[in-house]
C-alpha cells in the first residue's frame, strides 16, 4: 500500500505523544518534551481581588520579560507521565528490599493517615503555642518516648536527618567541651563506619582519626587505647555496628573513652536491632542519633525526607536546640523554650514534623512490647538469612549478627570473575532488590544484607534461595548472565562513568531532537 | 501489641529451631548482662490501628490550624498555597514514598528522572545552570551556599544581610559556627545596607524578596560581591520568581530558597525542601552539596538517569567530605516538581501576580485603618509589615478570637521596627475575606 | 561448592513468598497462596464493651464451628501483593485506551477529591433529610445539569450503570403504554446496536426487533418504515450510532415512531460527542440513559461503579423510579418524594452517590462552554485519526465520524492472514490499549477506534503511526510479529478457549503446589 | 472553563487546516440545523478546580454525617465499619481506578487475578461453590438470583420473605415485574413463616440475620424450597458470616449479599456492592449473571486470568441473555477483597463478635429504660428493634439534637410492628458512647 507521509504534528514544536506503560520496557520522555506552548493545567479560585496588572504591582527593573521556562503540560498528560515514572522504580511496597543500613522495612499504612490529618497538616510552623497545643503535645510525648527506647535523657527533634542529627551531636559535643573550659580537636570513628560520620565531623570542625577495627570486625580495643587522649573530643559508634556485629566490648570502651574525657556518641541508624533489649544511655552513650526513617517506619522517599532526632544524657541537656516544645507542669500547657546554654536552632522550624508524627504513630501502634519483637525478629531474620547462605559466600567476621550481616562475595569472584556488582544486578532479575554494595570499606566484594523483621521466613527463604541460584548460575556459566543482568528493567546496565564524565544536570531543549533519534521505536 | 511482624509462633519456632537456638531472647546472648535491659521498654503497650488514629484525631483537634481552621495572613517563610489534586494523588504513589535513595539506577529510573525534571526545573526558575536533587530546608540550602562559597574561594568570612529570615540567620550560625566568621548586614528603610569593605569575604546572603517582603537591590550586591571576590548567594523566593527577575539574571552566583509553596502543606515546619542552584563553574564537581542526578545511557545506549559525581560524598570522600548531606527531601522536591510542571511558566506568573494583588488589596485596606502605618518603606511583593498602635501580639490574639490568624509578630525578631506585624497574601485569600479581616482588624485596635 | 539443602520454610504449609514486581515479567500468587496459618493483619479499636462469648451470643445451632476460609496475610505482604497486581494492569492514567464506545477519558483528580469528602462519604442513605440536605442539593443540581444537557424535563439518578439505566427507561416505557391502556410488545433496535440493548429489552418483558442498516451505516429508514406498527413500544437508538456516525435522519426517524404511538429511546454512551451541540431531547427522544462513567469522567474501575441516570420528556415525568431527590420550593429544603405513578424503586438506594458526586464535579469544572468544547475536541481527534488510517485500513463506512469511528482490518487479513485481534495485541507492544475489536457486529475484523479529547493531537498521531507501522510491520512479516503478540506484558497470549472449557473460578488448596511447580523461577 | 482538552488553539487551528475544515463549528456539519443547538449549553461556565471544591465543601457541610458527625446506631443494610488504611490505599491505586473492564486479558492481569481472589472469598462467606465478579448492590443482586432461579426451574412464581428488606423487596418488583409473579411470606415474631402450598415457586428469597436482625431458619426454608422443586436464593450478612453457619452449609442453592462492609464508606447508600454465589450446578455455565474471571494459561503455559463464559453475556447472546448486567462493581469488590483478605478467617470472625457483643450490650441497657420493649422476639444478632413509647420518629428527632442517629424509625417500613427503631451496633461503637445514648434516650422518651 502506499501512504501520504503526513506527521503534521510532530516536530521541533515540542509535544511529544507517549502512551506506553513499563508494560514492557519503553522509554519515557523527559516533562519537558512533553510540552506544548500554550496548553496547561492550572486554575486558581476566584477571589474577587482588583486585576491589577503586573507593572501596577512591581516596580519596573524588577519585572521579569518571561517567566521561568518551565514545561506546560496538560494534567492529563502530567498524570501519564508520572505514573509511568512511578512503574519505572521498585519500592518496599512492591517487594523485600534488603539493603543493609538502611532498614527498608514495610511502613504501616496507618503512618499515612496520621500524617495527613489536617489538623496537623494544616498549622502554620510560627503560630502562637496557645494554637499547637496538639502538635507540642505530639512533640514531647514522642520525645519521651524516644528518651525511653534510647534510655536518655532529653532529645531534640529538630534534625532533618541522620546526618543532620550527626553534625547537631556533635555540635552538642563541642558546647560539652567548650562550656567546660577544655576544646579538644579529634573525633574518633571506626574503620567501618558509615561516610556521614567523618563527614559530620569535618563540618562540626573536629578531625578524624580511624580506629581500626580487629578479626572480630569490632574496636580494636588496643588501638583504642593508644588513640584515646585529652585531645580527643569523643568516639562516634554504630551499634551493632556495619558490620551487624554487637560491640561486646562496649563497657570498657566507654571507660576508656570517658576516663579520658572524652563522650560517647551513638549512630542510631541501626538501633533497629536493639529495642527493648539494650539501650544507648545503658551502654554508657551521652550523645544519640536516631533514623526515624529507618527504625520508626517513616518512608524513605526515595531518598527523603527523613528525621533524625538526637537524644542525650543529663549533663548534655542545657546545650540542646531550640527552642524546644515542652510541657509546663504548672499550667499543663505545652510551650516552646530555649535551653539556657543551647548550641542554637539547627532547623528553619521544628525539624520534619509530619515526619515526626509517623513515628509517633507507629511507636503507638507497636508499643513497647512490639518494639522488642520488632527488633528480635529483625536478628532473627539475619541469622537465619546468614546460616542459609553461609555456603554460598565468604562470611569474613562470622560472629553472631544482629539485624544485618556483611557477605563478601570474594569467592564468586576468585571462582568465577564475578563481581558483588553483577551479582546484585543479576539479583534484581529474581525478584529482590540488591543488598548493599562494596560497604563498609573493610570487606572486600562486601554485601550488605539487611532482611528486616516485616519480611516473612517465607521471603527471607526466597532470598537465601535466590542468592544460591544465582552464585550456582555464575558457576556454571561464568557470569555471563551476571554481567549481562539486569535484563528486565525498564533500562540495561546503567554507564555511571559517562554520567560523570559528560555531565547532563539539566534537560535542555536541544536534547530532544536527539533523543527522538536515539529512540526510534517504543519496542525494544 | 502491632503487627508489624508477621511471623507466627510457629515459624518462629521454626527458625529457631534452624538456629539452635532455644529462644528469642538467645540471639542477644553474646551481649554483655551489664548493659542488656531486663523487662522490656518502659512505653505503653502497643494499640490498635484506630485506636492509634483516634489519638491521632484528639491531638489534632487540640491545634487551631491556619489552613481549614483559621483564615491566616501568616507568612514568613512558610505560606498557604493551593494544593491541585493531582500533587498528592501522584506524589502519594507508593513506589516514589517507600523506595530509598536511588543507588540502584536500574530499579530506581523513576525517582532518578523524576529528580532529573526537578533539577531542570529549579534552575529555569533560578536563572542558573546546575541544581541539586535537593536540601532539607531554605535555612540548610543557606548553609550549604556559604559552605560552598568558603570552599570555592578559601576564605571563612560571610556577610548575612539582616533581613534574612531570623530563623535561618540561627541555623547558619549554629551549623557553620565552628568554621566561619558571621557579619550582620543591617537594614535601612526594609533594605541591607552592605558595608563598603566586606574585607575577605567568602560569601554575601541577601533574600529576594527579604523576610519583610521587601525587594532588594539584588544586582547590586552581586556587583559588590564580586568586587570583593566574594560570590553572592541569594535566597530567593520561587513564588516570587513567577514575576521577579531571576537572581541568576541579577549576578547571584549560588540560589537557595524554600520548596513548601510548591504542593506541601504548612505541616508545622516540615518537612519542607530546600532548593539549591548554581553557575556552571569550576567548584561544581568538587564543592556542591547534595545529591546530584545525571543523563546518562545505558548498556543497550539508551536514555537513563543515575545518581552522578558521588565522588564528592561521604561514602566516598569520607573526612573530606564538604557536605554530609545524604538522606534529603526527595519526595518533596518530586512534589514541587509536579506542581511547577502543573503551573507552567505562565501559571506561575498568575499565581504570583495573583499573591501580588492580594497583598496590595490587603495592604490598602488595613493602612486605611487609623494607627496602621507601613513598617518599612521599601517597595514589596506579597508580604509586608505594618506598624500597629500598641502591642502587636495583643492585636493578633484578639484577631485569632474572632478566628484570623492576622500574621506575625515582628517584636521578638526586629525590635527596632517597633509594634509590628508581618502578613503575607497568597492566592487563597479571598477579597470578602480580606474586607471582614480589615473591619476585624480595626475592632481589634480598640 | 556444596550447599546443605534446607529449605526449612517452605512446603504445602503455605505462606508462599514473593517479592518481584512488573520490573520483570514474574508470576504473581494467589492471596491464598500467601497464607501462612496465624498471621494477621487485623486489629480493632478498644471499645470497652463486656467480653462475652460467642456461645453466650449466638444459639449453638446458628453458630459455625469455623470462620469461612479466608487467607491469613501480613500487612506488608497483602500490600505487596495488591501493589504488584496493580502493576499488571493498564489503565488511563498510564496511556491512551482508544476503547470504542467505552470513552476511556482521563479523569481530573479534582474528582477523587470531591468524591471522599468526609461530609459526604459518612452520609447514611437512610438519614431522615433534614440530616442529608447537602447531599440532596448535590443530586438536584446534577439532574438539572444533565437535563439541560439532554434537553429533558426530569431523571432518575438511580441507575447503578448503563445497562440498568435501559431497563429503567424500557421500563418506564412500558408503564407509559399501560397507562395508555395500550401494553406492546416489541422493540425496535438497529444491528449496529450495543449488545446490552436487546437484553435490556428481554428484560424489560419485550421483544426485540432487529432494524438493517443501511449502506452509510445509518438506520434503514425503508426497513423502518416496514417495520413500525402498533405494536412497537419504542425504538432504541444510539446516536452518533456504534459506528461513530450521526443518525442524520433522525428527525424522521422520530416522526415515524411516534406516529406509530412509539417512544424514543436514547442509549447515551455516546453522549460525549454532541455535548453543546445537539440535545437527544431536541431530536425528538423520549428516554434517555446516560453513562456518567463515559460522558462524565466517572473512573471505570476496572469494570465499574459507574452510574446509568435516566431522563425523560415531559410526558413520562410521573413515572420516574422514587424516591426522588428535589427542591421544594415554599420551604426552600430538599426533600424525597415518589412520583405518583412511579415505576418503583431501582436501586436499594439513592443511586451510586458518590459516582454522581464526581459526575457533579466534573460538570461544574468543565461547566457548559468546557463540555462542548470536550465534545468538539473528542470529534476532533476522532476525525484526524481516521484521516490518517484511511490508507491502513479499509473504511467500510466512510461517512464523516463523530467522536469515533470503526475500521476494518479485513484488508490487512486478505493480505496477510492477520486478524484484527493480532493487530490488537501487537499494538500492545507499541504502548497503546487496543481499540474495541468486532464490534459492533456489522463489521468485518472491526477495530472501533475513539481517541477522546483528552489525548494530545501528539499523542493522537502517534497512534496513527503505530497503526501504519504493525500493518506495515505485518505486510512484511507475514503477521509472524503480531501473532506472537503481546511478548512485553505480564503474560503472553491468554488461552480463552481452555479457560471456558476448564472452568477454574476460584482458587482451590489443591492449586498451590501445581502452580508452584510451573513456575519453576520467577524469571521468564 | 475547565481544562479538560490538551489542545492549543495553535494545534487545532492545524487539525482542522488538516482536514480541510474551517472551523470546530464545521465538524458538525452534516447534522441537520434543526436538531442543533444554538448557543451551546444552558449550564453555568466552568469553575476553578479550588471552586469547585470549596462548593463541594458547603454542600458536605450542610449534611449531618452519620461518621464524623453524629454517633450512629443505624444499620437497615447499610453499616459503619473501621475501614484499614489498606483499603484505600491499595483502592485507589489509578491502575485500578482508571482501567476499563479487562477485555485485553494481557494488558489486565491485576484487575482480573484480584476479581479471581474476590471470587474466591466470596464462596468462603457463603460456603458455595461459584462466585461472580460483583453486581451492582444487594437489591440487584436479589433480582438476579431469582431471575437464575427462574430460568434454571423455568418457572415464574418467587416467594420473598417479608422480613427482606423493603427496599430490596421493592427493587425485585420493579425490576422482575414484567417477567416473575412475586408472592410475600409474612413474619411471625420477627421470623418468616413460610405457606405450606408454595405452588409452582421457582424460588425462596429469605434473609439471614433478616432485615429485623433476626436469624431466620435457613434449612426449613431450604427444605421447604427444595421440597417444591424451588431454590433457595438467601441474602446473607457477610459479616454474620464470621460466626453463623453458612447460607450454603445450610442448603442454599443462590446467595447474594451486600459487600458494602468489607471496605466501602456508607456515601449516602452507593456504590455498593452486591455479592453473588451459587452451587457449581448445570445452570452456571447458561444463566449465571454478570462478569466471571477464570483462569487459564498464557501462551508460555504460564498461569494466567482471563473473563470467561461470555457466551452468557448480552455482547454474545443478545436478545436471549439472561441478564444485561455489564459495567458491575469491580472497583468496590476489589476493596472488599482487600478488606477481607484484612481479616481473615480470625479477624472476620472476631469482627462478628464485637458488633454482636456491641448489640447486646446497647439492647440490655435501652431495655432497662421504662417503655422500651423488644419489638420481636427472635434471637438477634447485632442489629434488633425495639419499640418505644411513643412515635419513633420523635424520639430519633430528638436524639439527632443530642448528637445520635439513633437508628432507623421502622413505622414506614414495619407498621404492623407499632413504634419501633431498628438499631445496628458495629465495632465501632464504644461502651461509653452506648451508655451515654441510652441515658439521652431515656430523656428524649419524656
Ligand atoms: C549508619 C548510618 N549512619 C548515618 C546515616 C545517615 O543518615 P541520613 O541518610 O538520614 O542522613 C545512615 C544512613 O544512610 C546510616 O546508615
Ligand atoms: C453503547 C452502549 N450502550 C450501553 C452500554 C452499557 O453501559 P454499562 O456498561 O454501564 O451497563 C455501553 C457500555 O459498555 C455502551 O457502550
Amino acid at each position: 500500500m502506499t501512504r501520504k507521509p503526513q506527521p503534521v504534528l510532530t516536530g521541533p514544536s515540542g509535544g511529544q505523544a507517549w502512551s506506553a506503560s513499563v508494560i514492557g520496557r519503553h522509554h519515557e520522555p523527559v516533562v519537558y518534551e512533553l510540552s506544548s506552548p500554550g496548553r496547561r493545567s492550572w486554575s486558581f479560585r476566584t477571589t474577587g481581588m482588583p486585576e491589577w496588572d503586573a507593572t501596577d504591582l512591581v516596580p519596573a527593573d524588577h519585572l521579569a520579560d518571561e517567566p521561568p521556562a518551565l514545561p506546560e503540560v496538560s494534567e492529563r498528560d502530567l498524570v501519564a507521565h508520572v505514573t509511568r515514572l512511578t512503574q519505572r522504580n521498585y519500592s518496599v511496597d512492591l517487594g523485600a528490599y534488603p539493603l543493609g543500613s538502611c532498614t527498608m522495612k514495610y511502613n504501616p499504612k496507618l503512618c499515612d493517615v496520621a500524617s495527613s490529618v489536617p489538623g496537623l497538616t494544616g498549622v502554620h510552623p510560627a503560630q502562637p503555642g496557645e494554637q499547637t497545643q496538639g502538635w507540642l503535645r505530639l512533640l514531647v510525648e514522642l520525645e519521651d518516648a524516644l528518651c525511653r527506647i534510647t534510655g536518655m535523657a532529653a532529645a531534640t527533634l529538630q534534625p532533618a536527618a541522620g546526618a543532620q542529627g550527626e553534625l547537631t551531636g556533635l555540635l552538642l559535643m563541642r558546647a560539652w567541651h567548650d562550656a567546660a573550659g577544655s576544646p579538644r580537636t579529634k573525633v574518633l570513628i571506626p574503620d567501618s563506619a558509615h561516610g556521614t560520620n567523618p563527614a559530620s565531623v569535618t563540618l562540626a570542625g573536629y578531625q578524624t582519626v580511624e580506629v581500626p577495627s580487629d578479626r572480630r570486625g569490632l574496636v580494636d580495643l588496643d588501638a583504642l587505647r593508644t588513640l584515646v587522649d585529652d585531645d580527643v573530643a569523643g568516639l562516634m559508634l554504630t551499634n551493632p555496628n556495619t558490620l551487624g556485629l554487637f560491640e561486646t566490648d562496649i563497657v570498657e570502651i566507654a571507660r576508656l573513652v570517658h576516663e579520658a574525657g572524652g563522650l560517647l556518641y551513638y549512630d542510631g541508624a541501626n538501633l533497629n536491632a536493639i529495642l527493648g533489649e539494650v539501650r544507648p544511655g545503658d551502654m554508657g552513650f551521652d550523645i544519640v542519633h536516631m533514623n526515624l526513617h529507618k527504625t520508626f517506619a517513616v518512608p524513605h522517599g526515595g531518598g527523603g525526607p527523613g528525621a533524625g532526632p538526637v537524644a542525650v544524657a543529663p549533663r548534655l541537656v542545657e546545650f540542646l536546640p531550640g527552642p524546644r516544645p515542652q510541657l509546663d507542669p504548672e499550667t499543663n500547657r505545652y510551650t516552646l523554650t530555649t535551653p539556657p546554654r543551647s548550641i542554637g536552632r539547627i532547623h528553619g522550624w521544628h525539624g520534619n514534623a509530619l515526619a515526626l508524627a509517623r513515628a509517633y504513630a507507629y511507636i503507638r501502634a507497636n508499643g513497647g512490647d512490639g518494639l522488642q519483637l520488632v527488633a528480635q525478629t529483625a536478628v532473627l531474620n539475619a541469622r537465619y538469612l546468614k546460616e542459609r547462605v553461609r555456603d554460598v559466600f565468604d562470611l569474613p567476621y562470622d560472629e553472631p549478627c544482629m539485624h544485618e550481616f556483611v557477605a563478601s562475595a570474594a569467592n564468586v569472584k576468585r571462582a568465577t570473575g564475578v563481581k558483588a556488582l553483577d551479582l546484585a544486578k543479576r539479583l534484581i532479575e529474581e525478584g529482590f532488590h540488591p543488598p548493599t554494595m562494596y560497604f563498609p570499606l573493610i570487606v572486600d566484594e562486601a554485601l550488605m544484607v539487611e532482611p528486616t523483621e516485616t519480611e516473612s521466613p517465607q521471603t527471607v527463604e526466597a532470598m537465601a534461595q535466590a542468592f544460591e541460584r544465582i552464585v550456582t548460575e555464575a558457576e556454571a556459566d561464568g557470569g555471563a548472565a551476571a554481567r549481562a543482568a539486569p535484563r528486565t528493567t525498564p533500562v540495561s546496565r546503567v554507564d555511571e562513568v559517562q554520567a560523570a564524565k559528560k555531565l547532563r544536570l539539566r534537560w535542555t531543549p536541544d536534547e530532544e531532537r536527539s533523543t527522538a533519534a536515539r529512540v526510534p521505536s517504543p519496542l525494544h | 501489641m502491632g503487627h508489624s511482624v508477621p511471623h507466627t509462633d510457629a515459624e518462629i519456632a521454626a527458625m529457631l529451631d534452624f538456629l539452635g537456638l532455644a529462644s528469642l531472647d538467645d540471639l542477644y546472648a553474646h551481649i554483655p548482662d551489664a548493659v542488656r535491659l531486663a523487662g522490656g521498654l518502659d512505653v505503653a503497650p502497643g494499640a490498635a490501628e484506630s485506636d492509634v488514629l483516634a489519638e491521632i484525631d484528639a491531638l489534632a483537634a487540640a491545634n487551631r490550624p491556619a489552613v481549614g481552621g483559621l483564615v491566616s495572613f501568616a507568612g514568613f517563610g512558610a505560606y498557604e498555597h493551593e494544593r491541585p489534586a493531582v500533587v498528592p494523588a501522584l506524589t502519594m504513589r507508593s513506589e516514589f514514598v517507600t523506595s530509598y535513595t536511588p543507588y540502584q539506577p536500574e530499579l530506581s529510573q523513576g525517582v532518578l528522572q523524576a529528580l532529573f525534571e526537578y533539577q531542570s526545573m529549579v534552575c529555569a526558575l533560578f536563572g542558573l545552570d546546575v541544581a541539586n536533587a535537593s536540601l532539607y530546608d531554605a535555612a540548610s540550602a543557606a548553609v550549604e551556599g556559604l559552605n560552598l562559597a568558603a570552599a570555592a574561594t578559601k576564605r571563612r568570612v560571610a556577610w548575612i544581610s539582616r533581613a534574612v529570615h531570623p530563623n535561618i540567620r540561627e541555623v547558619v550560625r549554629t551549623l557553620t559556627g565552628p568554621r566561619l566568621e558571621l557579619r550582620e548586614a543591617p537594614l535601612v528603610d526594609g533594605r541591607t545596607e552592605w558595608p563598603d569593605d566586606l574585607g575577605e569575604a567568602a560569601a554575601l546572603l541577601v533574600a529576594y524578596p527579604n523576610v519583610l517582603g521587601c525587594l532588594e537591590d539584588v544586582a547590586d550586591a552581586a556587583r559588590r560581591a564580586h568586587d570583593a571576590g566574594a560570590l553572592l548567594v541569594a535566597q530567593a523566593d520561587p513564588v516570587a520568581a513567577g514575576l521577579l527577575r531571576s537572581v541568576g539574571s541579577l549576578g547571584a552566583d549560588v540560589a537557595v530558597g524554600e520548596g513548601q509553596p510548591f504542593g506541601t502543606p504548612l505541616g508545622f515546619g516540615g518537612p519542607y525542601v530546600g532548593l539549591f542552584a548554581t553557575r556552571n563553574a569550576p567548584y561544581v564537581r568538587r564543592w556542591l552539596p547534595g545529591r546530584l542526578v545525571g543523563e546518562t545511557v545505558d548498556a543497550d545506549n539508551r536514555r537513563a538517569y543515575v545518581l552522578t559525581l558521588s565522588t564528592r560524598e561521604q561514602h566516598i570522600r569520607r573526612a573530606e567530605a564538604s557536605s554530609n548531606v545524604c538522606t534529603n527531601q526527595t519526595l518533596i522536591a518530586i512534589a514541587a516538581a509536579i506542581h511547577l510542571a502543573w503551573l507552567g511558566p505562565h501559571g506561575l506568573r498568575e499565581l504570583a501576580l495573583r499573591c501580588a494583588r492580594g497583598a496590595r488589596y490587603t495592604r490598602e485596606q488595613l493602612l486605611r485603618i487609623p494607627g496602621v502605618e507601613p513598617a518599612v518603606d521599601a517597595p514589596t511583593l506579597y508580604e509586608f509589615a505594618l506598624r500597629t498602635p500598641g502591642p502587636a501580639a495583643v492585636v493578633l490574639e484578639r484577631l485569632a478570637e474572632e478566628g484570623y490568624l492576622g500574621g506575625v509578630d515582628l517584636a521578638p525578631h526586629y525590635p527596632e521596627l517597633g509594634d509590628a506585624i508581618l502578613l503575607a497574601v497568597t492566592e487563597t485569600r479571598t477579597r470578602a475575606e480580606v474586607d471582614d479581616f480589615a473591619s476585624t482588624f480595626e475592632k481589634a485596635l480598640r
